[in-house]
């Protein structure tokens, strides 16, 4: 871009259209990092979000993995909740009201233990008013069901997906997993499996360890990293996933700043979520919107639409000789 | 109270023992909501190393002038970090967090506050309020037991003769006052005699409160322990702090309580002590290396 | 473990025995980040070094990718180099002779584009004084040929692997990418296809791009995530290698200080290289050998032999409900 | 000259113009063996925010104080941090790292030093080598070009006064001196005429240096460029710095040449200039967020 060119525009349009779902700015607060909304709602007005996706609900209340649950690492965070939640009833009975009366679009993030139970979970929350969308959870690292191994295996995805497809109507976000080989691969089976987006990343697999005391930092042993140190390995698997299909993708992984956020935008996902970063700024979202404002008036871009997707791949060099080894990245490149 | 995310400004900052220091911030919103035993979230230092905020307890609160004290040790990255912080400074905290003590009066006297270490943190801003609520006669009746593996862990010997109340100090290795464990002092002082307690305030390692909770729950004491576990947002939100709640029925499942939101005072009653391990805090070997 | 039975020790024995190799301690700088040695004579006395592993060797010399190569993260460097390298005669007779007098295993990481290569650089290099093992590189995450290709699956890494066996009676170790779905499951099998050791992991496939000029900071697109950023990450792999065969394993990843070293001896890897932290402190490597010395000696543990593996995983809560859904591990918590 | 790894001490940290800040470091022993045109790598922070050093070349070498002068730009996390650190802080660094200027006399004179915006950085320590070694009547004939985007730019007018040497001074937006890119300036003084040097230094953006490539190739100058890349190591050992050369044949592969070791001071000629497409240096808007 010419620096010469850009004409400043102080009011940019941040709506972004994500699949059938309007939202008045692609930011939205991540599946377990903000809670169910009200725990953030001091720090500011939570209707400048774009949307909220709430913590990982379970047809039961789950209590959680004993602790140590939490672990620091450089730029990172390893967390082994181990999926504690309200259960779905409670969800519905005590924390939606709050949340629904916000008029901001919330996102139910769901796990099960079965296939089965996925498709109670998405059938007991579609329609329920104040609810946006399912985001189905195949990749938390920390259980042993409703986790990576639904996750990690396409036929096994693609069976849960088609199963909340069956019972809800609502639209339907698949949430991924990056401990895989090709992320792509899983990406394609969900949605052929019917579902309408695609978020990406949950954390990755991970692990510390204290050599005083010899023993893991987590009961756990392993937990999910997310946090800054991830954000090089989202874009990636967010690029790739964005090159294998058609629908929305919303890109998830080590966002603190606005900066971030546009970088997962100018590679084409539609939308982002914001997740450790909260911890760290409890008003991180908000402050990313108006970033985002900033730059886009900045540059002279009139909607952030315009910039979606707008990456230039090209070879800044007249040869390259090696190709990367992801075939949805290479082709890019040739 | 209304949390919020302001940025301090560091006004004093001093060493006043072995790897402890206090930290006066002027943080006027914080400052006049806050409450004794409440905790902020301090970010020690700009940029992602370290990535999370730190917890600290409110040592003294003072919101006449604006201003907040923290009192904390050096046990790792973190807390060096905040350590080099000098005056001038802008740090980023977030506060009032967690529930506070809540010193009850109609429990009467006397009133026993047992502090392990760093553990006199939270303490002296409830010994504060306690002394200021308390009828004349009887500042007698509210006993500090203050102990530290060592003497020069200890805060400055006068820092409590402003208060007028009765200090009883313990360190590990002796070398000042009592030899032992600060609940080896505190039991040996109070057992059966009348300096027994009718509430106990207690903030110190696990391991300390873990023999605080038998003694009060043998005794049937009311007790307010200050309770700790590792925290990435201190809100609510990460479900990150838990601890083994009792509970309600036995055959039940599992149940945690949060540190950040449900205490970080807990009474000893409603935590599970026979399902928390406490292991000895590593020696900062490599602190920073 | 208990502070008071500690007693210190001044010179513990940092020695390890590596399958077929005796290193005088366990730390070894790590293929790439060490040139070929030279480039780092001047900080300290090579000499101190357990063993010394030099840039990736092709048959024929590589030029590298186009630049940029390189671009900065959270904690982590993203690199793109393309496996430029000087080809492995002239490694022979330009590069080895310095190194061979230095007395410190050398050790020669290649890699191939096809099978074949693998064997030729092999039996080329095999026997040849002065040069301790052979680590086999399928994992570099940065050409098409000769990386992630052989190391994503089984069968192939395997085929990669009884190609060197069968050209090469040196010792040989397998270097394993993380970007797979089950790390393990590989090193069963370049391990049945008669690799004596394991070492991992190899750089985290990753991108990074700029919101101003809206390109990739690398030319390659992609490259491979390294730095304190992967520590979390490559531990819990080196972990999940070590549960699963029964050769030495090499721990590789974000390692800045003896404690990062330690904690992987303490899960269980025999040895450690250190890559990247070499570019901050040229003279990491003899830091983290002097730490881990001071170190062993403050606890009063004799030998490093003694701390490696060490890990104690029962639960400190005698409530654990939840596992981790890698196999490997979650046997460690049942 | 051997390469060391130095804790160096903060003397002096000043800003001396827009976003540009001269910092004096005391480091004896890289300061004894370091040349003009060699740089250092620049540890801006402890910890790993952010994780590698930067480069930064020698703008001036005083080896009887035994210590180096840094002259740095604010475009980004690391030199913003960099400018943060106040005297007496401990600055890691490497060096003295790359071949350095080699001022051949025999070439003769005029000479010229291009210089655009940082770019005086290196530059001034060789201009102060080349009046040193010149005969005293020579001096008119080192001519220092030095432009930047904007006045508020550029060092301190008088920062050349002591050299006695010709400066020409340009700026993009005409604010002062030339209105114009250096290079214009450049051409349209030298062209032809007398004062058409025989050696030709420069530094500065990619952009600037290829116009300076051109024009030395075309007039078969002597000329050597301190160029620029990405650096992870400074020493050879990652390979990430690399810049296309050109080719001893032309069918055979690429060649590379890499800024750390083979530079940073370059031979116009051996770079392939028409693969190096330059793009504009970003403006920091988002400097620190
Ligand atoms: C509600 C609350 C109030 C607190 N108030 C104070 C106070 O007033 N003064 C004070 O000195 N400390 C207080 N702490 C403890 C303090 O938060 C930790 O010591 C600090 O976070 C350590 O940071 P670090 O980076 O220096 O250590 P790290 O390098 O992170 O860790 C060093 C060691 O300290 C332990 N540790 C780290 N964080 C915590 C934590 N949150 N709780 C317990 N142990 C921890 C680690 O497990 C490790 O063993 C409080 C903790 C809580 C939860
Ligand atoms: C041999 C050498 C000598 C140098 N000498 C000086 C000097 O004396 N004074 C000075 O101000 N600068 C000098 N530079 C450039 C300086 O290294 C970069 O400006 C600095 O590293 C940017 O760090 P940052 O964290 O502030 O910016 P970042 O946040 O890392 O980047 C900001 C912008 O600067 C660009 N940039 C970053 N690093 C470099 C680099 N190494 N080369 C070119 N562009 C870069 C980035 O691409 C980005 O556009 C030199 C570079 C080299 C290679
Ligand atoms: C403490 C914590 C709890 C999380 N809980 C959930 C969850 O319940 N469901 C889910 O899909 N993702 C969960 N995640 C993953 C985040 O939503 C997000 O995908 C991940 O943290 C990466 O984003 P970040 O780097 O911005 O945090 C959790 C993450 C953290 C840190
Ligand atoms: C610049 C660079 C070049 C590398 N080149 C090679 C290589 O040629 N062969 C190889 O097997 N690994 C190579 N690696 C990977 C490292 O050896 C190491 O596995 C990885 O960087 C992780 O370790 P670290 O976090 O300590 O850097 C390279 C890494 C970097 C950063
Ligand atoms: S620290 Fe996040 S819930 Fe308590
Ligand atoms: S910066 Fe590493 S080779 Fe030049």
């Amino acid at each position: 871009m010419d620096e010469n060119t850009t004409a400043s525009n102080a009011n940019p349009d941040l709506s972004v259209q994500l699949g059938p779902l309007r939202l008045k700015n692609p930011v939205m607060a991540a599946s377990g990092t903000f809670g169910y909304g009200a725990e953030y709602s001091d720090f500011f007005d939570l209707r400048e979000l774009g949307a909220i996706v709430v913590k990982g609900l379970s047809l039961q209340p789950r209590p959680g993995n004993p602790p140590p649950r939490l672990a620091e690492t450089p730029a990172g965070l390893i967390n082994a909740i181990g999926l504690e939640n309200v259960g779905v009833e409670s969800f519905i009975r005590e924390k939606l009201p709050f949340l629904a009366q916000l008029q901001v679009p919330v996102i139910a993030n769901i796990f099960g233990n079965t296939v089965d139970e996925y498709a109670e979970l998405a059938s007991r929350l579609d329609g329920i008013p104040g609810l946006a969308a399912i985001e189905i959870n195949i990749s938390c690292p920390n259980v042993k069901e409703g986790g990576m191994v639904f996750g990690t295996d396409p036929s096994m995805a693609a069976g849960v997906v088609q199963a909340v497809r069956r019972t809800a109507s609502m639209p339907i976000i698949t949430k991924l997993t990056p401990n895989v080989t090709r992320i792509a691969q899983i990406a394609r089976a969900v949605v052929d499996a019917g579902s309408d987006m695609i978020s990406c990343i949950n954390t990755i697999a991970a692990m510390a360890v204290d050599i005083f005391s010899r023993r893991p930092k987590l009961a756990n042993i392993v937990g999910g990293l997310s946090g800054p140190a991830i954000k090089p390995i989202a874009l990636r698997c967010t690029y790739e996933v964005v090159q294998a299909v058609h629908c929305p993708v919303i890109g998830i992984g080590g966002i603190t700043n606005a900066t971030d956020a546009l970088e997962f935008l100018l590679i084409g996902a539609r939308a982002v979520q914001i997740g450790t970063a909260n911890f760290v700024r409890p008003s991180v979202t908000r402050e990313v919107i108006d970033g985002m404002r900033r730059f886009l008036g900045v540059q002279g871009i009139h909607s952030v639409e315009e910039f979606i997707g707008t990456l230039d791949t090209r070879c800044l060099f007249p040869f390259a000789e090696e190709a990367c080894p992801i075939p949805e990245i290479a082709d890019k490149r040739a | 109270m209304k949390k919020l995310q302001e940025t301090a400004l560091v006004i004093e900052h001093e060493q006043v023992a072995q790897l402890t220091h206090r930290l006066k911030l002027q943080a006027p919103g914080i400052s006049r909501s806050a409450c004794a035993g409440q905790f902020a979230m301090i970010q020690v230092r700009e940029g992602f190393d370290p990535l999370l905020r730190r917890p600290l307890s409110f040592h003294r609160i003072l919101p006449a002038e604006g201003c907040i004290e923290l009192l904390y040790r050096v046990v790792g990255r973190g807390t060096w970090w905040l350590s080099q912080a000098k005056p001038g400074t802008a740090v980023s905290i977030l506060g009032p967090l967690g529930n506070g003590f809540t010193p009850d009066e109609s429990a009467g006297y006397p009133v026993a506050l047992i502090a392990g270490g760093i553990g006199i943190a939270p303490l002296f801003q409830l010994l504060l309020n306690l002394v200021a609520d308390s009828p004349e006669n009887r500042r007698e009746n509210i006993h500090l037991f203050y102990g530290a593996r060592t003497a020069a862990e200890l805060l400055p010997e006068d820092s409590f003769d402003l208060l007028g109340i009765p200090v009883h100090v313990s360190t590990d290795d002796g070398s000042r006052g009592f030899h032992g464990r600060v609940t080896q002092l505190f039991e040996s002082i109070v057992e059966g005699g009348p300096m027994q307690p009718r509430r106990v305030f207690a903030c110190g390692p696990l391991a300390m409160q873990v023999q605080v909770a038998k003694w009060v729950v043998a005794h049937g004491t009311a007790s307010q322990l200050s309770l700790e576990a590792l925290m990435a947002c201190g809100v609510g939100a990460c479900l990150g702090c838990a601890l083994p709640a009792v509970r309600s029925n036995d055959s039940g499942p599992n149940q945690f309580v949060h540190v950040c939101k449900d205490g970080p005072i807990f009474q000893a009653g409603s935590i599970e002590w026979t399902k928390i391990q406490p292991h000895p805090m590593p020696t900062p070997t490599f602190l920073y290396s």
